[in-house]
């Protein structure tokens, strides 16, 4: 295993019994992890896959559940005052220095401009061991380590499109009646609606991560009545859902996650994750600890994180187009190929493959969007959760169910 | 219908259900305006003889003619017959009243002439108090005459009965079966009844055809049948008789036709097997050389006057006239 | 005889009703209670409030789903009904021996028993833009345009609730058909009756508890469903399954327990009222 | 034979059709489930294998079929004892028309018809509120319940009011005790109807979904793995999935049937005259 | 149980279900060793004071005392009594040597002897052929004979029999009934035997006990009852009894007793209302004065030497003798 243990002998032996639970969504929820664990740490992981909403659910409330759990930052929002999570001590983070900017002060360069919503930085401090509050400084006491994160945008189908699409308000449209979708996961969806919003220039929030109650009736009430006129050919969930409708033709537009389209391209389907003028929309996604891991298993859940940004799971994840948290360790699992690629937007030299084997570029081909750094640089927003959510989900099931 | 009564006539008629046999090429000539009992053992096809008339059963081959016309494939309700089912078949969610007009109802007659026609069916059956009841809240009997009301509001020139009077107790049976024959001449229609009581037949039946094994073993009027039994069977099914082997052959010999007196003063020696009362009558029952049973109906006060019991010795004497030699 | 026919049934009841109590009657009481309370996003404050009910009936979008569930519910019934009830009729009428009877029967039922889940997606290779139908209805030249409405529609939705359901209304008809005395059919047909008329006046009327059964069951499925409107709509209708299950997802459980009690009494008002049809007791 | 009359040729047409339709989609992923190793979710087959099928077998990328699918066979065979014992203990309960036995009644009617999607929820709050943790086995396992026991108590009532008093009596009479009369008397004549509120217990259960959504904790049965999996998988390795679940529930009827019928074929045999030269 | 014959007795034995009154504080000593019938018509109380005597519904009030020993709240198995079912009850899933060899298995006596034990029982009623056979492979009568066999192996005082024969065709009900009365002779025991039939019970009964709205309206040797009713009720419910109303009171004579003359030669003038034909008598149905029905019982040569049809006006005569005075 590449990495350097000064766990004392007792540790080893018994390590092989512990048995440690995370639950996640799909995305990085993967079986290929749990046993690269049991072979380089050889403890057990148990890995159990949810959507997005019941992800959130089980956070918080069903703290004796889990003890890894594997969540986005504005799911972080929601359920750290619930205290279901403990912070984690950055000192016996080996790799924390190599986080990338934005889940420490917020910055991707130290001259970047921080992104509206729930930038991971805003909600990734606490005070003290047992803090339930944010702080917005380096506290030394983390609510999630960072492992993966990304920046979204639409997924089109350029076959069945067949003209550049360079804005978010291509998505209401209506040359793409009936065949349009969104997510129906509100903070997520909330937002690539407000990006939408504003390409049409119906108007200009003054700050789309933190809504008032009019800015969100004006923003549903604007989908609302697409969704009625059949803009929308169906809503997903979960990265799949969303797969299978591009893939079937079902959709030529919808708001897409990266792997999703990699999904699609690994099936000989055209398929792109179209950078918009706009920006993108954000998200990151970090391991949180159960507040009743104590102990050994707390040791071990350490060493799991620490493995965790050592790069094998990063070159993992990132040849599936997610971004690394520490990008630099993932760079020695990956081919210079797939360096240049994935990260550095460089033209591939070679056939580009899936961690399952399909090919999803050829010799020659550049990645939607270009490099780590101009598309981590052109971020919009961040998935959100504003003052207003309580008030905002009501209103997004009101428009879910109309 | 017209007035005049028309006669019912089975040619060769066979059932067959699968490759079992029901009926077997039987043909009959029903005479009109009289009352018929279908007599046999269970399994015999009277059922099925009876059902084939209706036209609730195809007929295998044969014909059925009603005034020598063959209605063998005609619908049930275009026969010129009636059926009164063996649990009446009432419909249980129409009143008595409703029941009764039912067939009126399908025919399309309105409402108001249909009722008032069921209710004088229901004054001819003497229910009219209960026309608005359901069937459930009859009693057997009061089922049976709604039963009857509904069968005979169709003007049927032949009802057809299939063990009209099973479902109800002994009591009951006796009575309606009086009203049933009295109902029968009133209306001077034919009457087909299906039994396997022979009491029963031999109060109702102008005519006893008398069933087995799918063809029918002996015809002709009630008395007839009883007095001459053709064959053993009918002597035995009829009851009553004695069916006793003589060197001559079989013959029959009626109960009350043979006498008991002392032991070796009889035409023949037995003893007694037992003894059965039965009110007006007893009947000694004793077993004669060649291990045949013989019944003796003894009127009661004779029988008291000089009473036996199983294991006596006794003789029993007939007049020769009264034996009477079987075919079968 | 039995000293105390109450303490032995008593006794043989009490797993039942220890089962029923914890697991139906305590979770109805606490949804009760906890739709007069508020949430957060992660926590529910027990404090005693108006508020999801003021929101539930303020919304309009709350009497539109209504409406909707309602809706589903008459069109599957009124579909499954006419489905179940000549499939029940034929199987019980014109079947002849009881084997083939038997037989044919368990052949409607034995989906039944396979998964729901599975059913369901079995319909999207059929109904999709370039699923068997499209492709079909294109070859044949019935259509130049793929139909959208074959699949996330309510169209969708309806046809897989009558997929999953006509066996509920099958079964209860078929049963009481099956107990219906032949011999009153042929009093009928005696009584002059054509088979429409017999339909009508005797095996309709006699079959009407089996029809309050299998109404009982699809009337409470529809309504109580959630999955299937999600899955085969899309995600693009709402009956008021969904609005409660949404409201679990994003951890509303106030919300949803307010709609919840909302949908409960529904549903037990309308069972109340079919079952003022039926003796259910009897008709077992 | 009798005629046909002509209804009766429309009306198989119409049988016919609802089979296609009963059947068709299923046989559709059947068909679908062999489609070759590029091939999709949809037609047209790229070529015939049983690829899907031997993947499904191997880890997927997400989550854990065969770990779902033992859990759906413990928790099958947890409810189906249950029911049966439970119901059994109902149906002769029922008989002696206790005390509260209506209100019971009721209650009984109002689990089978309440959304299941409430039992979840208010079996979700119950436990959380009072700081229970969540499994299949204990609230998953109770949620199931109040499914299956109303449809194995309404069997049980049928059975029961069908059942001839005078069997109990008899077994009275000559002399069997209570438990007696059970164990020898009511239980093997009621065998059957036993073995049909088993699969029902087992079935139901086994595709339970909504009432084990909220009520399953950390770890998936079969149908949260499936419906999981229709969110997350993309490829026919569901069908797959799909035929085989669909194939086990047809060898679960089997069995079922097939016990009830070397039941009945065992009494038969011991009562016929084969072989043993009586008259 | 011991060699003994032991005497069975109601003490003002009441039945009631909830406020329904089923037996009305009957009494009565059952004769040992003795064959009786409860007769009477349809929910007279028959079977609920059969099934208080065998323990399967408990006693409202008064006793049941068996060899002066009260078992009114005794179970079943403990009374010396067993019961035969009227539709059998035999176990469906037990075979005939199972069914009958039951009561021991509960008692815990072990396979071997249990099944020799039973299979004498089956010799007795002639069954050992059939011995493996389930009861649903067997015909109506060979089921009562397993359940006869089955109630008799607990080798009880008293056999309780409820409506036994009802189950049969008429045929086997006049065979089987035969074979009931010889085994309560062979076995010596008491049997008590409810049914509604008065022939069946006429034909099988030391002692008729005619019950009637719940309590005992007449009890005694059969024939004493059918000679001496002393009721209308018994009279009319028993048969072949007419009963008339004349100025000093109400008499019953027998149906044979009343002759048939020519019209104005008899005691009494009628006219016939309906004639049924018996076999060996035919019973002529008249009208007279007061309305009242009277039944002749006429020898059938004797009445077809002189036939007459209803309507026709006949005299009726009988010995004064016969007449036989009613108290109630
Ligand atoms: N629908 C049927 N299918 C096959 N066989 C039948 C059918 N109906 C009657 N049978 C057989 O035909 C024969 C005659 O039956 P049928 O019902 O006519 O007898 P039955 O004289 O009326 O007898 P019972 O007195 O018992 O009513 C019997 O052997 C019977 O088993
Ligand atoms: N379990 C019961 N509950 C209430 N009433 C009953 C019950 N059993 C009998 N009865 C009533 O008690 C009366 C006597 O009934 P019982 O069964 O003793 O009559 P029966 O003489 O045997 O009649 P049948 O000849 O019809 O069998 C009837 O009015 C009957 O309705
Ligand atoms: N397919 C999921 C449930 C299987 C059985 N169907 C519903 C049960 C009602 N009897
Ligand atoms: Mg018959
Ligand atoms: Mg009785």
């Amino acid at each position: 295993a590449g990495t350097t243990l000064g766990a004392p002998m007792i540790w080893a032996q018994n390590i092989k019994d512990i048995t440690l639970r995370q639950f996640g969504t799909g995305v990085s929820n993967l079986n290929d992890v749990a046993d690269k664990v049991k072979e380089d740490l050889g403890f057990t992981l148990e890995m159990t896959a949810l959507d997005t909403d019941s992800v959130t659910q089980r956070a918080a409330t069903q703290p004796n559940s889990f003890d890894i759990a594997d969540i986005e930052y504005f799911i972080c929002k929601k359920v750290w005052a619930a205290g279901n999570l403990q912070a984690m001590d950055t000192s016996k983070i080996k790799n924390y220095d190599k986080i990338v900017g934005i889940f420490r002060n917020g910055l991707l360069t130290p001259g970047s401009t921080i992104a509206q919503g729930t930038a991971p930085h805003t909600v990734g401090f606490t005070s003290g061991p047992d803090g339930t509050d944010f702080v917005q400084e380096e506290s030394g006491w983390m609510t999630l380590i960072p492992t993966i994160y990304n920046a979204d945008t639409l997924g089109i189908r350029p076959d069945l499109i067949g003209r550049p699409i360079t804005n978010w308000s291509e998505l209401l449209n209506p040359e793409f009646k009936g065949k349009a979708s969104i997510l129906d996961i509100s903070s997520i969806g909330i937002m690539d609606m407000a990006m939408v919003v504003e390409s049409m220039g119906e108007y200009k929030y003054p700050d789309k991560g933190n809504m008032t109650r009019e800015e969100i009736d004006m923003t549903l009430g604007i989908f609302t009545e697409a969704k009625k006129n059949g803009q929308f050919r169906s809503f997903w969930k979960s990265f799949d859902e969303s797969v299978n409708l591009m893939a079937s033709g079902e959709v030529v537009i919808q708001s897409m996650w990266s792997p999703a389209i990699t999904a699609v391209k690994s099936r000989g389907i055209e398929c792109v994750y179209q950078p918009l003028e706009e920006g993108y929309r954000s998200w990151g996604g970090g391991i949180g600890l159960s507040k009743s891991l104590t102990g050994l298993e707390r040791d071990a859940a350490y060493e799991y994180i620490n493995w965790y940004l050592d790069g094998w799971v990063g070159g993992y994840l990132m040849r599936q187009g997610y971004y690394s948290a520490v990008p630099e360790t993932s760079k020695n699992f990956m081919s210079e190929n797939e360096w240049g690629y994935w990260f550095e937007g460089k033209a591939a030299t070679d056939v580009i493959t899936s961690p399952t084997g399909d090919a999803l570029a050829q010799a020659g081909d550049v990645r939607d969007g270009g490099s780590f750094d101009d598309r981590m640089g052109s971020v919009a927003c961040w998935n959100s959760v504003m003052d207003e959510n309580q008030y905002m989900v009501r209103k997004w099931n009101e428009f879910i169910a109309a | 219908m017209s007035g005049i009564i028309q006669d019912l006539e089975l040619v060769s008629v066979t059932k067959r259900y699968g490759t079992a046999l029901a009926v077997n090429a039987v043909s009959h000539r029903f005479r009109p305006a009289s009352y018929t009992c279908l007599l046999g053992p269970s399994g015999c096809g009277k059922s099925s003889t009876l059902r084939m008339i209706a036209g609730h059963e195809s007929v295998t081959e044969g014909s059925i003619l009603l005034a020598h016309r063959d209605i063998s494939n005609l619908p049930p309700a275009k026969r010129g017959t009636a059926m009164m089912f063996q649990s009446y078949a009432l419909f249980p969610h129409l009143s008595v009243l409703d029941n009764v007009a039912f067939s009126l109802k399908m025919k399309g007659v309105d409402a108001k002439e249909r009722r008032a026609k069921a209710a004088e069916m229901l004054e001819l059956v003497d229910l009219t108090a209960l026309a608005d009841r359901l069937p459930a809240q009859l009693s057997g009997g009061q089922q049976q005459r709604v039963a009857l009301a509904r069968a005979l509001i169709t003007r049927p020139q032949v009802l057809l009965l299939d063990e009209p009077l099973s479902a109800l107790d002994p009591f009951l049976r006796v009575r309606m079966r009086t009203e049933l024959r009295n109902l029968q001449k009133e209306l001077g229609i034919s009457f087909i009844h299906v039994t396997h009581g022979q009491d029963e037949a031999l109060a109702l039946a102008d005519e006893i055809v008398v069933m087995n094994d799918a063809v029918i073993e002996q015809a002709g009027p009630a008395r007839e049948v009883f007095n001459a039994p053709k064959t053993r069977f009918v002597a035995q099914f009829m009851g009553g008789h004695n069916v006793i082997a003589l060197p001559q052959g079989h013959f029959a010999i009626r109960s009350d036709a043979v006498g008991v007196t002392p032991a070796g003063s009889g035409q023949m020696e037995g003893h007694v097997t037992a003894i059965e009362y039965q009110g007006t009558y007893v009947s000694v029952m004793s077993r004669i050389a060649g291990d045949q049973e013989v019944t003796a109906l003894v009127p009661d006060a004779a029988y008291f006057d000089a009473p036996h019991h199983p294991g006596d010795r006794i003789g029993l004497t007939w007049d020769a006239k009264n034996l009477h030699q079987l075919t079968a | 005889m039995q000293a105390r026919p109450n303490l032995t049934g008593w006794l043989m009841v009490s797993p039942l009703a220890i089962v029923l109590a914890v697991f139906l009657v305590l979770p109805i009481i606490l949804i009760g209670v906890v739709s007069f309370w508020t949430a957060t996003e992660f926590s529910i404050i027990p404090a005693f409030s108006w508020e999801n009910y003021d929101f539930l009936f303020g919304s309009p979008v709350t009497y539109s789903v209504f409406l909707n569930t309602f809706k589903y519910a008459i069109i599957t019934w009124a579909l499954t009904f006419s489905i179940g009830f000549t499939i029940a009729y034929y199987l019980a009428f014109h079947i002849r021996t009881q084997t083939w009877q038997i037989a044919l029967f368990l052949l409607c039922t034995i989906p039944f028993w396979t998964s729901n889940i599975i059913r369901m997606i079995s319909w999207i290779p059929f109904l999709g833009r370039n699923g068997i139908a499209n492709s079909a209805l294109i070859s044949w030249g019935v259509v130049d345009e793929p139909l959208d409405w074959l699949l996330f529609s309510d169209f969708a939705v309806i046809l897989a609730f009558v997929h999953l359901y006509t066996l509920f209304m099958v079964v209860p008809i078929f049963n009481t058909m099956m107990r219906i005395d032949k011999s009153l059919i042929e009093a009928a047909r005696d009584a002059g009756a054509s088979g429409r008329q017999i339909l009508w006046n005797v095996i309709l009327p006699l079959t009407k508890s089996g029809i309050m059964i299998g109404t009982i069951f699809v009337v409470t499925l529809v309504m109580g469903d959630f999955i299937t409107v999600r899955f085969m709509s899309g995600s693009q209708s709402a009956n008021v399954g969904r609005l409660i299950s949404n409201d679990i997802a994003l951890l509303q459980y106030p919300s949803a327990s307010a709609t919840a009690i909302v949908l409960l009494a529904t549903v037990l008002i309308t069972i109340a009222i079919l079952l003022r049809f039926v003796d259910i007791r009897k008709e077992l | 034979m009798e005629p046909r009359p002509k209804s009766f040729y429309v009306l198989t047409a119409f049988f016919a059709l609802f089979m296609l339709f009963l059947y068709g989609p299923t046989i559709t992923i059947g068909i679908l489930s062999f489609q070759g190793e590029g091939g999709g979710l949809t037609f047209p087959m790229r070529g015939v294998s049983t690829y899907w099928f031997r993947d499904l077998f191997q880890q997927q990328a997400v989550g854990d079929i065969w770990g779902s699918f033992s859990r759906s066979i413990v928790l099958g065979l947890m409810v189906m004892v249950t029911t049966v014992t439970v119901s059994v203990m109902g149906g002769l309960a029922f008989r002696t028309r206790f005390k509260g036995s209506g209100i019971l009644f009721y209650l009984i009617i109002t689990a089978l018809v309440i959304p299941s999607i409430l039992i979840s929820l208010g079996v979700g709050l119950l436990f959380s509120q009072t700081g229970l943790t969540v499994h299949w086995a204990t609230s998953g396992f109770g949620a199931q319940l109040t499914w299956t026991l109303p449809f194995g108590l309404l069997i049980m009532f049928a059975v029961f009011n069908r059942f001839d008093k005078s069997y109990e009596e008899a077994a009275r009479d000559l002399g069997a005790s209570p438990w007696q009369t059970l164990r020898h008397v009511v239980l093997p004549i009621i065998a059957p109807a036993l073995i049909g509120v088993a699969l029902f217990g087992f079935t139901l259960s086994y595709d339970e979904f909504a009432r084990t959504l909220l009520t399953a904790g950390s770890y998936n049965t079969l149908p949260l793995e499936i419906y999981g999996m229709t969110t997350n998988v993309t490829s026919p390795v569901l069908y797959a999935l799909g035929t085989l679940t669909t194939l086990f529930s047809l060898a679960i009827i089997g069995v079922f049937l097939t016990i009830a019928l070397i039941g009945n074929r065992r009494r038969a045999r011991a009562g016929s005259d084969a072989g043993k030269g009586v008259l």
